[in-house]
C-alpha cells in the first residue's frame, strides 16, 4: 500500500489542490469498502461510503470489485436496497449456533400482514383488510413498524388519501433479499393476476372495515395543494 | 334461515358433518369469513380456480347453522357473510332477473373466489418468506462491530414511532380534561354573581347592563351572548334580593341598573 | 451436521472411527473460519474453533491459510493472546470515525416539540406552547435547528409578524417520509394502535370527535409549495 501523509489524528491531509491527487488506485478503494463493510453491523449506503472515502473514490465500483472476490467463501458481499453489507454464507449457519438470536415469534395476522405489505406495496391498510377478510388488529402494524420492518410510504392519491405502507431495508436484510422485487414467487404471482386489486362487482362485506375512520373530506381538505 | 337447513343434513355426508363438527370446536382459531371459507374450501379438494362457489356458500351457511344450534356466539362479520353468501346462493341458483340492477350471481362467485385465491397465495408467501434464510438464523452480521474512537460526537435519535406516539401523546391529553374545562367562551351565573356583587358597590346611579361584562367578552358574539345573558340572570337576582333595582325605557331600549344599597 | 459425541465440557470426543469421515478439505475448513471469526462476538480460540467445526477439522492450519489470504486487504486476520480475530487494516482506521458517534435518545420535550411542528407547519413558538401546554426552552428549538431537523419558515402575517417554523429534508430523510403529508393523521394513528388512551364515550368535548383538532386553514397554509 502507499504512504498516505497523515495528520496528527491519522487522518489523511487534505490540500487545496485536491484535483491535483488522482483517486486512490481501484484496488485501494477496493480495500477501503472492505474495511468499512467488515467494520459495520448495519447496512452501509453507497452515499455514506461515498462520504467517508477520500475525494474522487467510485464505491459502486469497488464494492462490485469486492463482491466478485468474496464469491464462494465464507463471508458474501450482499445488497440490500442502494445499502451493501458482509454477511456470513447461508450454509454455515450451523456453525454459529453461540450467535443465533432468538427470533421474535411473529403472530400469524403479523406474518401474514408482513407478506403482503411486502408483495403488495406500497399498499393501505384497507387493501390490507381486503386481502385479509378481517380488520388489522390493533398493534399488528405497530409491531412490524417497532422491527422496522415496514414504514410509511407515499400517501395514495386516492379520496382521503390514505397512508400507504412498505417495507425497508431492515426486511431484506432480514430475509436476505437484494430489494423487494426479489421477493419469491413474485412474478408468478403478478401473472396470476393475484396482486391485483380488485374491486368487488358490487358491494361486498369483507373488508370495508377500514374505510369508516377516514372521512375523505377531512384529509382532502388537509393535503390540498 | 329454514331454507338452509334443507341443506344441512340431506347435503353432507358424515365426513363433511365430522369437519364441520370440528370446525366449529375450533371457531376461534379462525381469522374471520375469509379465513374460514378457505379453511371450507379444502374439503372441495380441488384447485382454487376450480372451486364451486355454490357449494361453499352452502358448507358455510351449513357452518353457522351448527354454530348457532351449539349456541356459539358468532361475531357479526361471520353473520355478515352468512347473509351475502345465503344472497349469492339464491342469485346463483334463480335464473336471471333482467329487471334486477348490480352484478351478476358469477360476477359475484368469481370475484369470492379471486378473493379465496389471494389470500392463499398470500399465506403461501408467508410461508415462502419465513422459510427463507434469515438473519441472525441461518446467515449473520458483524458480530464484533469495530469502534476506532478518535472523533466522539453525539448524535441524537428518534425514530418515527417516537414522533408519532408523542403526537398521539399531545393530543389526546386534551381528552381527558373535565368538561367544563373546555366551555371557555361560556360565563355562568356564579361568575357574573359574584363579579356584580363586587361591582355593586362601586356604581351609585344607573348604569347600563351591558357595562358590567367583563373584559374581554365584548367583541366575541359567543361570548358576549353568554355574558350578557348571565350578567342579566345575575342582575334578576339582585333584584330578588333587594340589593338592586332594573329599568327599561321601551321595549328592546338598554336596561339600566343601580344599587338599592346605596339609597338606603 | 453429524452427530457427535461430546465429552463433559462439551467438546468432541475423537474416537477411531474419525478417520472414517473424511474432514472437508482445507478450501471449505478456511471458510468456515472465517465465517465465525466475522460473525463471533469476540476473539475466537483454536480450541473453540475445533469445538464448532466438523471432526478432524485442523484450524491451526485454516486459519494460517485465512491470516495469508487477507494480508494486504482491508482488513486482517490478527491473533490476541491464543485467540484470532478479524480486524481493519490500521492505515485505514481513518475511514472508521463514523463508527464512534454516540447516540442518545432525543428529549421528550425535543420530541414533542419536533411532532408539533411535523404536523402543524408553518407553526410559531406560541402555537406550540399552546399546543404543548407547557412553554418551550429556548434551548429545544435551538437543539432542533442544530440538528438540522428544523428551520425558520416564512413570518406569519399576524401581529408582531412572528417567525415560524417548519422541518427540513434531512429531517425526512431521517424519519423515511416523503414529505410531511405523509404522517399520519390522529385518526390513523388511533386506527394503527398508536394511540394509547382513548377517551371514555361522551366524555368528548366539541370538536374532538372527528379530526376537529386540525384546523383546515392551517394546514392549507401547512403544505403550501
Amino acid at each position: 500500500m502507499e504512504d498516505q501523509l497523515m495528520d496528527s489524528h491519522g487522518a489523511p491531509i487534505r490540500e487545496e489542490s485536491d484535483t491535483l491527487f488522482d483517486a486512490p488506485p481501484m484496488a485501494e478503494q477496493e480495500r477501503m469498502v472492505e474495511a468499512v463493510l467488515f467494520a459495520s453491523t448495519e447496512p452501509v449506503t453507497l452515499r455514506d461510503l461515498e462520504g467517508r472515502m477520500p475525494h474522487g473514490c467510485n464505491p459502486r465500483e469497488a464494492v462490485e470489485h469486492l463482491r466478485k472476490r468474496y464469491e464462494g467463501r465464507g463471508v458474501r458481499v450482499v445488497r440490500l436496497g442502494d445499502a451493501w453489507a458482509i454477511r456470513t454464507a447461508p450454509d454455515l449457519g450451523f456453525l454459529m449456533q453461540k450467535e443465533t438470536t432468538e427470533l421474535r415469534k411473529l403472530s400469524r395476522a403479523a406474518i401474514e400482514t408482513l407478506a403482503i405489505v411486502a408483495y403488495h406495496q406500497p399498499v393501505t391498510r384497507t387493501e390490507i383488510e381486503e386481502i385479509r377478510g378481517v380488520s388489522v388488529s390493533r398493534g399488528t402494524i405497530d409491531q412490524l413498524m417497532e422491527m422496522d420492518w415496514i414504514r410509511l410510504g407515499r400517501r395514495r392519491m386516492t379520496p382521503g388519501r390514505p397512508v400507504t405502507f412498505v417495507v425497508t431495508p431492515v426486511f431484506l436484510d432480514h430475509f436476505g433479499l437484494e430489494s423487494a422485487r426479489d421477493l419469491p414467487g413474485l412474478k408468478e404471482l403478478r401473472a396470476a393476476g393475484l396482486l391485483e386489486n380488485r374491486p368487488p362487482p358490487g358491494a361486498l362485506p369483507m373488508g370495508q372495515g377500514g374505510d369508516g375512520d377516514e372521512e375523505p373530506e377531512e384529509q382532502a381538505e388537509l393535503f390540498e395543494e | 334461515m329454514a331454507e338452509q337447513t334443507l341443506f344441512s343434513e340431506a347435503d353432507t355426508t358424515v365426513e363433511e358433518r365430522l369437519a364441520a363438527e370440528a370446525l366449529i370446536v375450533d371457531v376461534d382459531g379462525f381469522e374471520g369469513p375469509l379465513d374460514l371459507l378457505l379453511t371450507l374450501s379444502r374439503t372441495q379438494k380441488v384447485d382454487l380456480r376450480k372451486i364451486s362457489v355454490l357449494d361453499l356458500a352452502k358448507q358455510y351457511l351449513t357452518f353457522v347453522n351448527k354454530a348457532k344450534e351449539l349456541r356459539i356466539e358468532l361475531a357479526a362479520d361471520y353473520l355478515v357473510m352468512a347473509a351475502w353468501l345465503a344472497f349469492l346462493k339464491s342469485r346463483l341458483l334463480l335464473p336471471p332477473d333482467p329487471e334486477e340492477e348490480g352484478p351478476s350471481g358469477e360476477e359475484l362467485a368469481a370475484h369470492l373466489a379471486f378473493q379465496l385465491e389471494r389470500l392463499q397465495a398470500m399465506r403461501d408467501a408467508s410461508a415462502r418468506l419465513l422459510a427463507r434464510d434469515r438473519l441472525g438464523r441461518d446467515f449473520f452480521s458483524r458480530g464484533e462491530e469495530e469502534s476506532v474512537a478518535r472523533i466522539k460526537t453525539v448524535t441524537y435519535t428518534a425514530n418515527l414511532l417516537d414522533l408519532m406516539q408523542a403526537y398521539a401523546r399531545i393530543r389526546t391529553k386534551e381528552d381527558f380534561r373535565p368538561f367544563v374545562m373546555d366551555r371557555d367562551s361560556v360565563f355562568t351565573m356564579e361568575e357574573a354573581l359574584d363579579r356584580m356583587r363586587h361591582l355593586l358597590g362601586f356604581t351609585g346611579d344607573w348604569t347600563d347592563l351591558i357595562s358590567y361584562l367583563p373584559d374581554g367578552w365584548h367583541s366575541d358574539p359567543v361570548k358576549r351572548r353568554s355574558a350578557t345573558a348571565s350578567t342579566f340572570a345575575a342582575s334578576l337576582q339582585l333584584v330578588k334580593e333587594g340589593k338592586a333595582e332594573l329599568r327599561q325605557s321601551e321595549s328592546f331600549a338598554p336596561i339600566q341598573l343601580r344599587s338599592l344599597n346605596e339609597d338606603t
